[in-house]
């Protein structure tokens, strides 16, 4: 008797015999299956029809089905059988940068490829110096970078319509950024100046740009998801075909009010794009030290929300995947949840030491998986521009936000009757 | 004559009709027709889409709100009870109340969140807290406390009009209660408090509920010759400091009547205005009456015994109105 | 060709062809399958062993299988594949009694299956007395009755073992009675007099009994599922072998903090039961208007902990089924999600007139799941107990009922310096 | 000379190790060794039972550390900051506060909640609010607000001592300051107060950091031959009131500085006690310097403006002093 035959014959009996297995596979099947070709498996071996049901009532029985693993079909692994298959992951069609990759190629037009680049890399620059005018105590408080998650942000930025809503945590300057806000403003902000984008009352975890659909800038971890909830709620109350998109955390992810939200945008099917950007940390905890499942695009799963991963570090991917699913969302709107994997280079805040993790685990991510390095490649593989326009268009880049910072710096502090303003609307 | 419920239904049906963007949501609100009963009839009239029964999930349909009012609309929450908003309660305070400084001035909250606050009828500690003065503490909410039919229905609608957040602290224990309403009084700003009764002697200041205690004792009062002037306070936040330090110039005396606890309550800030403003009137010392500094009991004896007593107002009121008569005399 | 053979080929040619296909199911399987081959499928039709694997490829690309159909084995229907197996349906194995169902005889010897028939008839007239004496007004404030759902805390009763710790929401009387509470403390706080297990002070949703580990009674929806989850904490570390039965509604299942609670149980392996009560309302709304997903048994999964449906209304089903969760947990402590399906026979509270659901929903079950009915049955086919001592106990217990609450009755209120005790321990 | 961040550290150490049931959980209190560092050590030296790590999920731990005391250890409760605990303040309240009534004495909580409060540096208003006010509200729990070293040392030992839940209110500004530890000093029950300056002429009330603004004030109204009398409350619940009471009939007086939100403020209850039980010895007028009624801004010189001033106590405590020496010649 071979071994694999040998196997299925304890399987049989394990799950009560021939004739219990049967009534089983019945009601699990809604087959009328036979007694006969049951009991004719303990010597000929359970054929793969049957390999799938088998495995399930072994899974009932609560016996552990890694002991058997010659009954799983190809497709159906172990993790299979015991994940949900409601969450799909999606790999990143450009995990690592082939010339061959057509997709990759193909998906974005030279000028949104080169418009990307830019927007990741004002992104960079921009918090490049935001870290280093901290450091001189130009900038108070808590300021969190987002250095290494550029790609998340700009991917979906380049997919938004004229209307999409956004709404993020503390970690918001690159939102505000993207979103158009001119950076002197924030910069303004980030002083503590007049002109800033709150007039200094803000500060960097408190950024908004509502002319642009930019809700905040959030210092409560977690309280952007029911927020971002609600804005979506208004669009569809209003009848319009905007999608909202709500940024949220590793860590974020286990604070309970998110589940509230999930569960109320499934059950009135809300135009929402639940986005985890999935940094490793929350703050100086890992991700399987927080998450007891950390599959985390699967967090929708018990709530009936679709999850997708992708890869936050491949812009083009995170454009190609998500304008999809917004398409089908604007139509028939529903919730969804993507985690994107994604990295950041610095501590938590400015005042983190990262002592959590290597240094050679962050200079591995930078080398290579860094988004905007991967877009230069791209630009340049493609034939998009030249080393020289590149070295020019990085030039250009640090000289705006040079500038910005400079005369943001001339500003002086808000009035001192500003303390008294803005606490009530319309007074 | 009208109870309490129906003008707060009664203001809620006028603004939607008035404006598509304000809706109703919260646990029960719309195929139940609310806990409370509330909310009678305005699924009918307004459908689904208006009024929006929630899982319970306060946290979320909260946040879930506060989100819809920075994007356009004005939601009005219900919750079941003020004690289920404490799982809220970091919502209302730093996404609703600090939101509009926050931001410069860019992005305000609109939204009145309202339901029954403070004890109701032997449902012990954990549905029985009144979050008066928690609320007032926090600048950026409005917080009204209505007492009869007309301040429910006009505040009401002036909270729903208002471009800030509202904290709305209903009684359970005065839906029932019939006042007429005042056809002729305009939709009133927040902020104004309004003296229900004139008086010289003493200043007697409330707000909800307790001012049923409050007009009972000027009553009795009057019978004892001493003319108290009774207070509505109407708003807590901002709190009319000129209508109390006004009334308590003309009589001397200032007693407090709250159902909430006593520390660190309603009553100690009214007071401190009081004598930070009217020291020199003051003819005697302030009192509070109010519910006592404990967890509110379930058995019938231990919770009426809890809350502000009748004698206790009349007793404290002659001891501080005859040391008036005595030192003039 | 056959028509299964040509749908086998449209799917061949939607997921990209027998090249492009090829290279996702050796990504998906891990084996070296040969491109041949699965250009053979075109002609041939995809064998069974592949059709695990080529379904989830459509997934992937989000295209709708029910389109399909033929591809799917026996046990992996549509509802499978969307579905998650970390959680499994026990069905009741007594859904409706038969005379040959040999677990149910089996299960339960003669002494236990009389104590688990009493245990629930005591509860059931104990709440039919409250319910009268509420109406005469002697009883105040909220008043919540277990009517209908005794099977859930009884099958449970018959297997906790000396130590094991409760925790519910403020439907509790059941609980007190059941942990073994005199009748006359429960009467007596719920008429608020002195005598009373809280003194006077809690009422009905507010009561516990710590000498037997039943920690509440708790008035806020959804709290006690962290209380709980911190009760087995505690076992967990004083090393103890204790299971804590944390009991909950369909209702409170949408509270957040109840995925706090489920995500740091399962991250730390601690012994907890999660019991959903699910009798199909929280207050007047229906679980299908509260739930995006409503297997409620599988609200764990995004958080990587097992679920289980139990009839709850088959109290030896309850009880079995347990019983030998129960033990292996005490061995290897880990947090498990059961969802007991029940009912609720009378209103919300005493105060809601139920206008939400039609009397005949109410009499059907009644009528046909009955866990105290169902039981009686069983005790009188096996001949445990004849129809005259079903009556003798019916009486007796009766009596017992009455006798307390009288007793209770004549007591008085807490005397009134009873206001100001309690507030602090150790004064 | 020992920072209030290492004896708040001991404290938790040394009771640690005297009973088995003490542990420590919060966000990164273990790896981390604390957001501010104050658990440094403690994983080290307890391991990873006692020293727990969470996600962040302040709601859940809170309950979970509850439920926890209720099964008979005793937690202590980090939250990475008080504001965050705003999630979580229904578990304060209704799971913790109100149990031991609820129960009629069956089952008391003995618990510690701490964490920084109120204002840090430029973290802006989310992140800024002092809680003092609303704790010190509910019975059933305790409230302590420590200033120096020696408080934060004796007091947290004290608290978790306590049999009952205590909300522990640090200040993350206070953190780095050195002070020096009183060995002679037993460890004290919960509810006394301290006179920290003995004075005549005016008491000064205050707590938490806010006795730093006292002190420099003590020494500046010396030089103008005003003698302060300084109160350092330790506890705001129980709230000390002989203490305020003696103090005020001795100096005709009192000031109360806070940085909390005046409105509905730890002052109101404050000057209200004072002018209920001390009313006749009342010279002046009561006042209270606070932070000012608005959400915390984030420019420096917005976030200065909006604390509670040198200035403002020296200035009005001149008023009030002066008045005194007017009417005495
Ligand atoms: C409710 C709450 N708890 C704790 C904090 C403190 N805190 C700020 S950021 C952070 C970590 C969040 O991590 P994650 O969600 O992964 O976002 P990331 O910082 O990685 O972008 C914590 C604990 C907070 N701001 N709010
Ligand atoms: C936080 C909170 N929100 C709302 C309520 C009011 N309330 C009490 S019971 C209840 C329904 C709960 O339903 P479920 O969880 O299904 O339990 P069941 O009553 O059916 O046993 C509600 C909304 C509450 N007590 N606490
Ligand atoms: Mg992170
Ligand atoms: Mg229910």
């Amino acid at each position: 008797m071979d071994a694999s035959i040998k196997e299925h014959k304890t399987i049989i009996n394990l799950l009560g015999g021939g004739k219990k297995l049967t009534a089983r596979l019945k009601l699990l099947s809604n087959e009328n299956i036979n007694e006969k070709t049951v009991y004719s498996w303990v010597r000929q071996g359970i054929p793969d029809r049957w390999k799938v049901a088998v495995s399930r009532c072994l899974l009932e029985d609560n016996i552990d089905i890694s002991n058997y693993k010659k009954l799983l079909l190809p497709g159906l692994q172990l993790d299979n059988l015991i994940s949900a298959n409601n969450s799909v992951k999606i790999f990143s069609h450009s995990k690592v940068l082939k010339s061959d990759d057509k997709y990759l190629h193909n998906i974005m037009s030279k000028d949104e490829l080169i418009k990307l680049y830019k927007m990741m890399l004002k992104i960079r620059r921009f918090e490049e110096k935001v870290g280093q005018l901290y450091s001189m105590g130009l900038i108070g408080g808590f300021c969190h970078l987002y250095i290494g998650q550029e790609g998340v942000i700009s991917g979906i930025e380049m997919l938004a319509k004229d209307g999409d809503c956004f709404i993020t945590g503390y970690r918001c300057h690159a939102h505000m950024v993207s979103r158009g806000e001119p950076l002197q403003n924030i910069f303004s902000e980030l002083f503590g100046n007049e002109g800033g984008t709150s007039n200094g009352k803000g500060g960097s975890m408190h950024m908004f740009r509502k002319e642009s659909n930019f809700f905040g800038g959030h210092g409560i971890v977690g309280a952007q998801v029911p927020l971002g909830t609600g804005i979506s709620f208004a669009n569809k109350y209003k009848n319009n075909k905007f999608v909202t998109f709500t940024f949220f955390g590793d860590g974020a992810v286990n604070q309970g009010q998110v589940y509230e939200a999930f569960n109320m945008a499934a059950l009135w099917q809300l135009p929402v794009i639940y986005i985890i950007e999935n940094n490793q940390y929350g703050m100086g905890t890992s991700v399987e030290r927080a998450s007891a499942m950390n599959e985390l695009f699967r967090r929708g799963e018990s709530f009936g929300i679709k999850g997708y991963e992708i890869d936050g570090m491949d812009p083009v991917s995170v454009y190609g995947n998500l304008k999809e699913i917004c398409d089908k969302i604007r139509e028939k709107p529903e919730p969804i949840l993507i985690e994107a994997k994604t990295y950041r280079y610095r501590g938590h805040s400015m005042s983190d030491p990262g002592k959590y993790r290597t240094r050679e685990e962050v200079q591995e991510t930078r080398e290579n998986r860094d988004p905007i390095e991967r877009v230069r490649a791209l630009l340049l593989l493609k034939k998009y521009i030249s080393e020289e326009e590149v070295k020019e268009i990085d030039k250009e880049i640090r000289e705006k936000v040079s500038k910005a910072a400079d005369i943001a710096r001339e500003m002086s502090n808000p009035d001192h009757t500003e303390l008294y303003t803005d606490i009530y609307a319309g007074e | 004559m009208i109870s309490v419920r129906e003008s707060i239904r009664d203001a809620i049906a006028e603004e939607m009709r008035n404006d598509p963007d304000v809706f109703l949501i919260g646990e029960e609100v719309a195929e139940y027709q609310g806990a409370y009963k509330v909310s009678q009839g305005l699924l009918e009239e307004f459908g689904s889409k208006r009024v929006i029964d929630t899982p319970i999930t306060e946290a979320g349909f909260t946040g879930l709100a506060v989100g819809a009012a920075m994007n356009g609309l004005k939601p009005v929450v219900e919750f079941m009870t003020w004690n289920f908003a404490m799982q809220a309660i970091d919502h209302i305070i730093n996404s609703a109340a600090k939101t509009f400084y926050m931001s410069g001035g860019k992005l305000n909250i609109p939204i009145v969140f309202r339901g029954p606050n403070g004890i109701a009828s032997r449902v012990a500690a954990q549905h029985s807290q009144d979050f008066s003065a928690w609320y007032s503490h926090v600048p950026g909410l409005k917080v009204v406390a209505p007492f009869d039919s007309n301040d429910a229905k006009l505040l009401l609608k002036s909270s729903i009009r208002d471009e800030n957040p509202v904290v709305f602290l209903e009684h359970e224990l005065l839906y029932n209660e019939k006042f007429d309403i005042d056809n002729k009084e305009k939709i009133p700003n927040l902020g104004k408090a309004k003296i229900i009764k004139e008086g010289k002697d003493i200043t007697i200041v409330s707000f909800s509920r307790g001012l049923l205690l409050a007009l009972k004792s000027h009553e009795i009062l009057k019978e004892l010759n001493i003319s108290a002037e009774i207070i509505n306070l109407r708003t807590l936040k901002p709190i009319d400091k000129n209508c109390i330090i006004n009334s308590v110039k003309k009589t001397g005396r200032i007693l407090v009547i709250e159902e909430g606890w006593q520390e660190y309550g309603v009553g100690a800030e009214i007071i401190s205005i009081a004598v930070e403003k009217a020291f020199d009137y003051l003819d005697a010392e302030p009192i509070r009456i109010s519910g006592k500094n404990v967890p509110l009991p379930y058995a019938e004896n231990l919770e009426k015994a809890a809350l502000p007593q009748l004698d206790e107002v009349i007793q404290k009121s002659k001891e501080i109105c005859y040391f008036k008569e005595k030192n003039q005399r």
